[in-house]
């Protein structure tokens, strides 16, 4: 049973990631939420490769050949995902940065001068 | 009857909450910003648990360390408080 | 550039420091044989660069050097993909041909040898090498942007 | 031709590498001499467009079955090459590629003026070699996740590129837009992948619909996976209602770029019409069922398509800016191929109507995404040259340009005949066939889509009217710039090629296509 309450909490980082990206206005803090919808992908990720009891997944460190692993495949996959969440992060904090530098504000309801 | 581990992960994932929803609460962008850094070190704690330590380096190395890094080098760019 | 902080800051730094960053090293040098690898290790030991920047201020960094080093890990991690041409791209053909990286394994449990793996090694260090740089240059960046605080 | 055999072998992933040298050999190079990266740019572009070609060659020659490319593999190691990474490419995956070939070359060309005077050079072309890569590996890849890592790399590179001119606070915020809805997309289209391998253990797109269809049908779990997979492609090809940040982007970015843009986001209806062909549209020759019924599904992705269509072409009546008009313009053409791929997807379970017009709409929404990327790539060129010369783009302040920018002008003309499907242009026959085939199908719908095509062109007769004729201004500006002008060159050159012989281009091109979507079920041929 316990090793759902992952899932759970990875689907409530995305939600608290999204809450801040639709209620927040300052931009800063929508990133922080971008990056907490992020970690929640990356959880659920990871709950999702592991298996009850199995061991991580390193060849010669496992004692019994024969005893369960958890899924190497999810890891890897996270570690890309991390990899890329880095880097959407920083680039949107460096527009933030710019952004600010040019309109003075980080205030999405202040800073939009495109507009349909 | 749950096991020390179990109730290790319990109070992990409890953590992970909390500080995501700090991180909603904190009007002051730097807490916020350390809320953040928080969530992502109980993040790599319970991916250590979950038995993937690869990922758990990678995610203290960088969520913990370096994206609250940038996340504060930002913020002093912008502006500390979320609302002016 | 970024302002140095106090003494305490850059001592501690200055301890810490070398200690970060020997331990990215190793994760990158043990990467196929522990946990860890090119990305983890470099992301170590960007954060050793992360220290060196608030601690010191950002001039001990060029950003030239940096970038250099992070296309140089790039070439690096694609020439190690076209070794394996002849047989695909990122074929390990070093693994189990003698030679650095070369040695013999065995299948199964073994007590594996650093000198193993191929091209994967070589493909840790290039990983390494791309992300200390790239992500040195993000931190750089940044730390920049952060300093400069006037509004056109 | 002679093609060595190593190209032969290893050009599924030397399309991709190439321009990824490329990348990252552009800034060691531009520490030497800051005009090498153009033309280091030009030559891997150009090289990745060559080994295209000799792709599209082995393609077509074993049509339909797809040309399939195991990294790492030697041969007889004896592991699954399933549980490796494999490029899967077939006559859609080439065909996009092909797209992408043309375009990169033409807008690299094109950016050698346009950028002259900017700084960064080096940067600028790192990154628009690596949205090609972006692009190229999304196309070309059999497995999801590194469809979602190119996606990724693309979206990144595309906003590094939208934030390129440094002088303009509005790019930036374009940018952040951008690269705020690619991310959020980006988290789902992760979600989407975990529960495909949560489920079936495999992340091959092939190996995946297979599992799917021998557990008896999509599960619950699938339907969700293909909610969130709508979205986040829906969102990359810019159609209403996800459309929020795809005009800024498109406009703000720099001339060459704004054609790049289209080309790379209609990588994202190759995802969407990839998942619901090959994973969800998968047939079982032995029981004779499909994973999913897609009658649902097809009316979604029509639906899509006929607001996208509408609300792109009137909110493109209204605008001043010439790039944002244009960019109006291309979510609504992106309605066309959604509408007409769209009726395929919805008739795929009925042979009947998918033989009498359901492979004609394919046929149709298929050769519009060529068609569109061509003549909207030349479009958002020629109002680049009209910025470049102006350095403007309210269409109000613009007149008389016909009279000295002679080329541009007519090339606007050709790209705005096209676009609104006048008879000759290449637009126009892949029209025909979307409103011959969706007459069929809804006759209301194909009434919509012609009234879309009256108010393009009533669109584009505004602009020609407004910024190329009148009366000759008082500082006459001179015509493009040499390169720019080969850039659009090219474009025109292929769009006058597919005007003059579409037959041969439904057949030799398209064709493939939609046998590769429809395998196995219509192994025959179309």
């Amino acid at each position: 049973m316990l090793w759902q309450l992952p899932f759970v909490v990875s689907v409530a980082l995305v939600a608290i990631g999204l809450y801040i990206c639709i209620v927040k206005t300052n931009m800063v803090k929508i990133v922080m939420g971008v990056a907490l919808m992020e970690s929640g992908a990356n959880l659920f990720l990871v709950a999702l490769g592991y298996r009850e009891n199995g061991t991580a997944p390193i060849f010669y460190q496992n004692p019994n050949p024969g005893a369960e692993m958890v899924m190497p495949t999810t890891q890897a996959l996270t570690l890309t995902s991390i990899v890329i969440g880095v880097a959407t992060t920083a680039l949107l904090l460096a527009f933030t940065v710019m952004l600010y530098k040019r309109y003075g504000t980080v205030d999405t309801r202040r800073a939009r001068r495109l507009r349909e | 009857m749950i096991s020390l581990a179990d109730g290790v992960q319990i109070v992990v994932l409890a953590g992970i909450v909390l500080s995501a929803l700090f991180v909603v609460r904190m009007r002051d962008l730097i807490s916020a910003a350390v809320a953040l850094g928080a969530c992502s070190l109980l993040l790599s704690l319970e991916f250590y648990i979950l038995q993937a330590p690869d990922v758990a380096i990678a995610e203290a190395g960088v969520g913990a360390a370096l994206t609250t890094a940038i996340f504060i080098f930002a913020i002093k760019g912008t502006q500390r408080r979320e609302d002016y | 550039m970024m302002r140095p902080m106090s003494k305490i800051v850059r001592s501690m730094g200055g301890v810490l420091y070398p200690l970060i960053a020997v331990f990215g090293g190793y994760l990158i040098l043990h990467g196929h044989l522990t946990p860890g690898g090119g990305f983890q290790g470099g992301a170590v030991a960007a954060s050793a660069v992360a220290l060196v920047v608030v601690a010191y201020g950002g001039t001990l960094y060029k950003k030239g050097v940096l970038s250099t080093v992070e296309s140089f890990g790039l070439l690096l991690f694609l020439g190690a993909g076209l070794i394996g041409m002849s047989a695909a791209f990122f074929a390990n053909t070093l693994a189990n041909a003698g030679g650095l990286f070369g040695d013999a394994v065995s299948f199964g449990v073994t007590d594996a040898g650093l000198n193993t793996g191929g091209t994967v090694p070589l493909m840790n260090i290039a990983v390494g090498c791309e992300v200390i740089g790239g992500l040195g240059l993000i931190i750089l960046a940044l730390s920049k942007a952060a300093f400069t605080r006037e509004v056109d | 031709m002679m093609v060595p055999e190593f190209f032969q072998d290893h050009a599924p992933i030397l399309v991709v590498i190439l321009p990824l040298l490329g990348a990252f050999l552009t800034p060691l190079i531009g520490k030497a001499s800051s005009r090498a990266p153009r033309y280091v740019a030009a030559l891997f572009l150009l090289g990745s467009l060559a080994m295209v070609a000799v792709l599209a060659d082995k393609v077509w020659s074993q049509s339909p079955i797809p040309v399939v490319y195991t990294l790492g593999a030697h041969s007889g190691s004896g592991i699954n090459p399933v549980f490796r990474i494999q490029l899967v490419v077939d006559g859609l995956g080439v065909l996009m590629a092909i797209i992408m070939g043309i375009v990169s070359t033409a807008a690299v060309l094109y950016s050698w003026s346009f950028i002259d005077k900017y700084s960064g050079q080096d940067k600028y072309y790192t990154l628009l070699q690596l949205t090609a890569v972006g692009a190229y590996g999304m196309v070309l890849t059999g497995d999801i996740f590194n469809l979602f890592v190119f996606f990724e790399i693309s979206s990144i590179a595309l906003c590094g590129l939208v934030a390129f001119r440094t002088e303009r606070g509005e790019s930036f915020e374009a940018a952040f837009k951008y690269m705020l809805y690619s991310t959020i997309s980006g988290v789902f289209l992760l979600f989407a992948i975990g529960i495909f391998y949560g489920e079936y253990g495999v992340l091959n797109m092939g190996v995946i619909s297979e599992a799917m269809s021998s557990a008896g049908g999509a599960s619950v779990l699938d339907k969700i996976a293909l909610g969130l997979l709508v979205t986040v492609f829906s969102l990359k090809a810019g159609s209403v209602p996800m459309h929020m940040a795809t005009p800024d982007a498109y406009s703000e970015a720099p001339g060459g770029i704004s054609a790049i843009f289209v080309a790379a986001s209609q990588t994202g209806l190759y995802a969407l019409f990839r998942t619901s062909f090959t994973i969800y549209g998968h047939y079982n020759p032995n029981t004779g069922a499909f994973n999913l019924d897609t009658y649902t599904l097809g009316w979604i992705v029509v639906i899509l398509g006929v607001l996208s269509m509408f609300i792109g072409v009137t909110m493109a009546l209204v605008q001043k800016d010439i790039k944002r008009l244009m960019a109006y313009h291309a979510i609504s053409q992106t309605g066309y191929m959604l509408l007409g791929v769209g009726v395929g997807i919805a008739v795929l379970s009925d042979p009947a109507k998918m033989t009498a017009f359901g492979v004609d709409a394919m046929r149709g929404g298929i050769f519009h995404i060529i068609n569109h990327a061509l003549y909207k790539g030349l479009l958002f060129l020629t109002a680049g040259a009209v910025f470049y010369r102006l350095q403007t783009r309210n269409l109000n302040e613009m007149h008389g340009l016909g009279h000295t920018m002679r080329f541009t002008t007519v090339f606007f003309m050709i790209g705005a005949l096209a676009i609104a499907g006048m008879p000759p242009m290449n637009g126009f026959s892949s029209k025909l066939l979307i409103y011959e085939s969706v007459y069929q199908f809804n006759p209301i719908i194909a009434v919509i889509a012609m009234l879309v095509s009256v108010l393009t062109l009533a669109s584009f007769v505004k602009v020609f009217y407004s910024a190329f004729l009148g009366p000759k201004p008082e500082n006459p500006p001179e015509d493009a710039p040499t390169s720019m002008l080969i850039g659009m060159t090219i474009l025109v050159a292929v769009i006058i090629v597919f005007s003059l012989f579409p037959g041969l281009v439904v057949e030799r091109l398209i064709d493939p296509a939609v046998r590769a979507l429809l395998f196995p079920w219509l192994a025959g041929g179309v």
